[in-house]
């Protein structure tokens, strides 16, 4: 009953990692439902999670939004918007 | 699908050869490159990091979508990672089509969805400063035109 | 002036890396081919004709104009005479910005006046059957939508 | 007082010459005027020039028309509507 969170660019830098497994809290069904567990793990975790409008989210790698639904296994990505090219 | 994600460099001109073909009339190609000390505010070297899997398959839904948009005969798409200087290149796209302007529109079309849709991320380096670049309202105007 | 009318061919590969420069982030190439006998009604091969002297007047105008449009650093216009088998390039546009948008427009622009306004003739054989290429009114459509 | 000719493509075959010299005739003064004069030198330059709408003109490299002033010493191409790219 786990989570693969992921960050990235500057979400990483703040989190001080790329990737972790986190247990899936109670009544948590959706991203927004799971962003502020996230918030709480650390000061670098709350920093990155602060504006969640500056923020893009991936569920199972596809863009989802903090109503995608989030079950046992999924993973969570989220990262700034995207400026490659 | 030719969808690559790579650290080494690319040859456009093999690119171009390899989308020739009997039924192509028109080929389109862009290359984005890294911006040099003088033209900016002093960019020493640029990081991309990108979300690998993530990335594959955006860019090859951004080609099936301009392959139902448009009579292609082939695509390439090509993205560089990790540490780029100025004047390198980072991305090209190529299409191939029987007519020029299905070549033009597709190849402007995956550029604008690569920029606002492909999860990639750029890190600029100024002497020994690493800035994360913003994204830029004027990439999602780009795409939101395609929209109609 | 980057214009040149010749009968060799061309290394995209080679004008690609001629375009890049300190100021440059975009780079759009177009590249014309004659299409194959597969492809199309049966041409195995396609003899270019042009004025010289207004042809090179012609292209350095159109060049002009795009520049005066969008902000350039350098542009390419390459066009073969002479005989040509399918598979064969005849035509390459490469324009250079700082912008995307600018390096993709500029391009079009450039091949959509080409296309109308530069003297060439195109031949097309088919088997021992020489026939001169009619003039599209798609051509000059294509021209007439830069003109608001 | 001369003009230089030019034909182009299948004027240049319907003609069978590429480039003539020719005395300015009397009375003209456009290219309109010209015409006539060189339709009738030949069933093949009649043949080449009988339908000016499918005819480009270009007076001294530059496009023009049936209005176009030609003067002694002037080169004037006829072609068809151009078809490289």
């Amino acid at each position: 009953m786990t989570l693969t969170i992921r960050y990235f660019a500057w979400m990483r830098e703040h989190t001080g990692t790329d990737l972790e497994t986190v247990p899936l809290p109670e009544n948590v069904s959706s991203v927004g439902d799971l962003v502020p567990h996230l918030a709480a793990m650390s000061d670098g975790h709350a920093q990155a999670l602060k504006n969640m409008r500056a923020v893009r989210v991936a569920v199972n790698r596809t863009y989802g939004d903090l109503d995608t639904p989030v079950a046992a296994g999924d993973e969570v990505a989220f990262f700034p918007p995207v400026t490659g090219g | 699908m030719a969808v690559r994600v790579q650290t080494e460099d690319f040859d456009v001109g093999a690119e171009s050869r390899a989308l020739q073909a009997e039924t192509v009339g028109g080929i389109a190609l862009f290359i984005g490159t890294v911006r040099g000390l003088s033209s900016d505010d002093g960019v020493t070297a640029m990081t991309l990091e990108h979300f690998p899997g993530m990335t594959e398959n955006e860019l090859e839904r951004i080609e099936a979508e301009a392959r139902a948009r448009w009579p292609l005969e082939d695509v390439t798409i090509i993205h560089r990672v990790g540490r780029l200087l100025p004047g390198e290149q980072i991305v090209m796209v190529g299409t191939a089509s029987a007519h020029r302007k299905a070549a033009f529109e597709s190849a402007e079309f995956i550029m604008d969805f690569l920029k606002t849709d492909a999860p990639f991320w750029k890190a600029e380096e100024r002497g020994g400063e690493k800035t994360w670049v913003e994204a830029r309202d004027s990439d999602d105007t780009a795409r939101d035109r395609w929209s109609d």
